[in-house]
């Protein structure tokens, strides 16, 4: 009975989207094509009071065309205010930032995320033997917001690993969803919530870093409705969310 | 009122080797490029770049020799192309000290500035690295002890920021996305603004409201058609996805990263690509959809 | 989107006893006066009134017996009249605790609730007997060891701000000058505006920049035409100088103090005296040279 | 030789624009008319591109009528762009703010001013005998700004003391224009640089709590020009001034 096998691309924005409720404020950063995607989606589908904000300032956007970056003009059509990114981090830091998208280069067991640098021999930080791009705002934003949502297209043991080489930001993480599964964070450790559509618990262990709790009868991530499908082609028909793959 | 306008090289010519330099705009949006290529024609040395998140400007910047430092909270392309390559060789060779922020510091660090006290408290970094990396200091409120991170000022010698449309005196308009525009502006001790169009400053006063950089504030005007591009500049004109692609396959060598820097940058001097691009930019239509109500458009 | 429209008294009503509360405007401009007569009305106590610069508000707030402290720079009608009668008897019989501040600090005291630390650090009061009497205390900067005053976080349990135009979910436009108001929206924990004209919404989005106030900050709206007399409010009226000059000189004696404020508050219920101003505010021309072009005017 | 006797409220505000430079940045506050007064004439005299700055947000404004209240929408009318009350505040507190005019009910021998309190029997500033308006901006301002001009219409023992009861702020104060004279801050203490028109020194003694050191050789404070006078006239033709008096 192995279900219909769905691409990240379409099953990992329905989930993200599915985490976000009604009326709560959302915010995602700079490189966030899926969230753009989730937000809009969850928009679309039950959460029409959801409040989209991002770095341009706007609120609740209603873009022509879904952009290659978001931080593009394109995700400040619609608004009817201008506010800017110190506000959007103000409210986060005074505890009014319901939800935030953050993502991490590598992520580990506890939910903290590297975007900063990969140390070499000396470990002194600057003499990195790969720097990364920094976390933007993830360093503020992530330990702040009453949740965060983590995602990252890629899963396999170089991202989700044990303990990340240096940490950018830990925080409050609720969720992590990856093309392969979700998790969920309970006691501080990300635990396998529902493993996604013909994955199996092999596989998934064989992708991440450090030793899971999944057998056969983990939870399936439920798949797609024929409504959020459809609402997803609605939302970004042109597929902007690929560039992210 | 002073007639501040100015060449971009004149301008430019203002910026001392080894300063703080503010640079408005965020990744690949209303960046001020112009001023950016003309740093490097001048081959300026020793600059600490400060914006939250930087793209095209840090990274030539780091490739040209011009950045020692970088205080940002990211430089990348995002998804559009990826890592920054320039910057990336920089920093991992030693040439270039990446000061690690979140964004939110560096805007704690300018307001700190913009107020004159010597640091900001900022709500961030509790459960981060970065401090101890970049010595990042707590302190204790003097009421309740709890200890909270303090962000040192961030004083840019000079900040440089594009906008839509600026008076001689250097009142000025951005649509949009205000980015931390604003806030560099105070912060900084010297101020350029590379311009889309000089207005008459008269027709701001029907809409002051609109008007979000006081002139007062602002030191050296000039006009800069296209002056973001490579990257947006809202309503006006979107990335140059030709432009940046080619920039990025180049970069990924230091030879080919030279040819591109001597054919786009060193030996196209603004001022002959302003005449171009000001022709071009007298045909540009503005886009009333993107740009909204503007009732006082320039030129 | 939400619809946060709602009567004064509904909205007033939310105004806990003893709660912090901040009124946007600054002396005689713009402030939410037909809040102030409905918190009077409701006969609310204990109120800690935050403001820069107060006057009538502030003043018959102390009258009144509405406000225990102020937490203000200056409360006074200027040269217009001069010291403020009411609150200063209610200080000299210990009625009410005057907080001072510099009005800088009181930016600082709600800077610092905005930003979610407990504390800010402001260059002010270096040669002020101010901090010894108010218990302010200094901090050391941990990276230079210079001291700097430390102002403690104002946080409002409300923020009552009067704007010209709302629309139905809080986003609001304040024509002519902001005082502090921006600011008090997002300091508080919620927030209350009155609007001289309730707008559909959807027309902001020509001008997006002009929209100070996010709705999402906002958590009631109130149509409240000419709500800030008799105070001033930019292009739309000015200072109603015969209702202040009798309240100037009733405002001398309790007596006569009691008499006004029975007359003009306590038995003028808002939704009466709003159907009147209403019908008056139909008429109203909006002043075009003050306001400038406003592209999109209410009603 | 006795001069013309010019009414203060003459006197005072060219006083005022004397001191006032080309292209510097002047600021006042609140119920500010002679410094709204002197600043306009100074700008309409010889100081075209001195900046304009007050409570309103606006800079170099045209008011069509001077207002009552110098924080009255007409001190907007005609700027360019809009700041706000914290924009100029922190001006001032990172040296940018070249001359403020401020004033005090009570100025003392040191330029201190005192706004806010003349204390009760107990000393405690929560039980004064006079609740005074408070110092407005004058703790921010003063103590950072370049240099402060005080100025007071009224000049009498009670106002000018030899120490003020309570002290809302001290700072960079450089001259004090009166009905009388005008002090100029030297060495810290406020000493008479000229008597105006019309006052002996006996007189000016007699109004200020303090020894002065003035003769018959104190310089007179010169009488204002035709073209000052005219152009006091030009700006403020309702006398708009004559509140302060």
């Amino acid at each position: 009975m192995e279900a219909v096998l769905f691409s990240p691309d379409i099953l990992m924005p329905i989930v993200m989207a599915r985490l976000l409720r009604n009326g709560e404020t959302v915010f995602h950063g700079v490189a966030s094509p899926l969230p753009m995607v989730a937000i809009l989606l969850a928009k679309a589908l039950r959460a029409p009071d959801l409040i989209y904000l991002n770095i341009t300032g706007s609120t609740d956007p209603t873009p022509a065309a879904l952009p290659r970056s978001t931080v593009d003009p394109a995700l400040f059509a619609g608004t009817r205010s201008r506010v800017t990114l110190a506000d959007l981090f103000d409210l986060s830091a005074r505890g009014k930032l319901d939800t935030a998208f953050l993502s991490g280069v590598q992520i580990d067991r506890a939910g903290n995320i590297n975007m900063s640098l990969i140390p070499g021999p000396d470990g002194d930080p600057h003499h990195p033997k790969v720097r990364l791009p920094g976390g933007a705002g993830s360093a503020a934003i992530m330990p702040t917001a009453k949740r965060t949502l983590l995602w990252r297209t890629k899963h396999d043991p170089r991202v989700f690993v044990e303990r990340v080489a240096f940490r950018t930001t830990g925080g409050n993480v609720d969720r992590v969803v990856t093309p392969l599964c979700v998790f969920r964070r309970v006691a501080g450790l990300l635990q396998v919530e529902t493993i996604h559509p013909g994955v199996t618990p092999a596989q998934l262990q064989a992708a991440t870093g450090w030793p899971l709790s999944v057998s056969a009868s983990t939870p399936r991530t439920p798949e797609p409705s024929e409504a959020e499908l459809a609402a997803l082609d609605a939302v970004d028909p042109q597929r902007a969310r690929l560039i992210e793959f | 009122m002073r007639n501040k306008l100015t060449s971009l090289s004149e301008a430019i010519a203002r910026v001392p080797d080894n300063a703080v330099v503010a640079l408005g705009g965020n990744t690949l949006h209303r960046s001020p490029t112009a001023a950016v290529h003309e740093l490097i024609r001048q081959r300026k040395r020793g600059l600490n770049l400060v914006k939250t998140a930087g793209a095209y400007d840090v990274d030539i910047l780091c490739g040209a020799g011009v950045a020692s430092a970088v205080s940002a909270g990211f430089v990348g392309y995002e998804n559009v192309f990826g890592m920054a390559p320039l910057y990336r060789r920089a920093v991992e060779q030693g040439l270039v000290r990446a000061c690690e922020h979140t964004c939110y510091s560096v805007i704690a660090g300018l307001r700190a500035a913009t107020q004159g006290v010597p640091f900001m408290p900022v709500n961030a970094f509790s459960l981060s690295d970065v401090p101890l990396a970049q010595g990042y200091k707590q302190v204790a409120d003097p009421y309740s002890g709890a200890e909270v991170f303090a962000v040192p000022a961030i004083q840019p010698e000079v900040a440089i920021v594009h906008v839509h449309e600026a008076d001689a005196e250097g009142n000025a308009r951005i649509y949009g996305t205000l980015f931390e525009d604003v806030l560099m502006v105070t912060a900084a001790k010297h101020v350029i603004l590379t311009a889309e169009h000089i207005v008459d400053g008269s027709t701001f006063a029907a809409q002051p409201e609109l008007t979000t950089i006081a002139g007062f504030m602002v030191t050296h005007v000039v006009h800069a058609p296209r002056g973001a591009h490579p990257c947006s500049c809202h309503g006006l004109y979107d990335m140059d996805m030709g432009y940046l692609g080619d920039f990025y396959a180049q970069a990924q060598t230091a030879d080919s990263f030279e040819a591109f820097l001597r054919e786009h940058v060193l030996d196209a001097a603004y001022h002959e690509m302003a005449q171009d691009v000001e022709r071009e930019a007298d045909t540009l239509e503005w886009s009333e959809a993107a740009l909204g109500d503007v009732s006082h458009r320039a030129r």
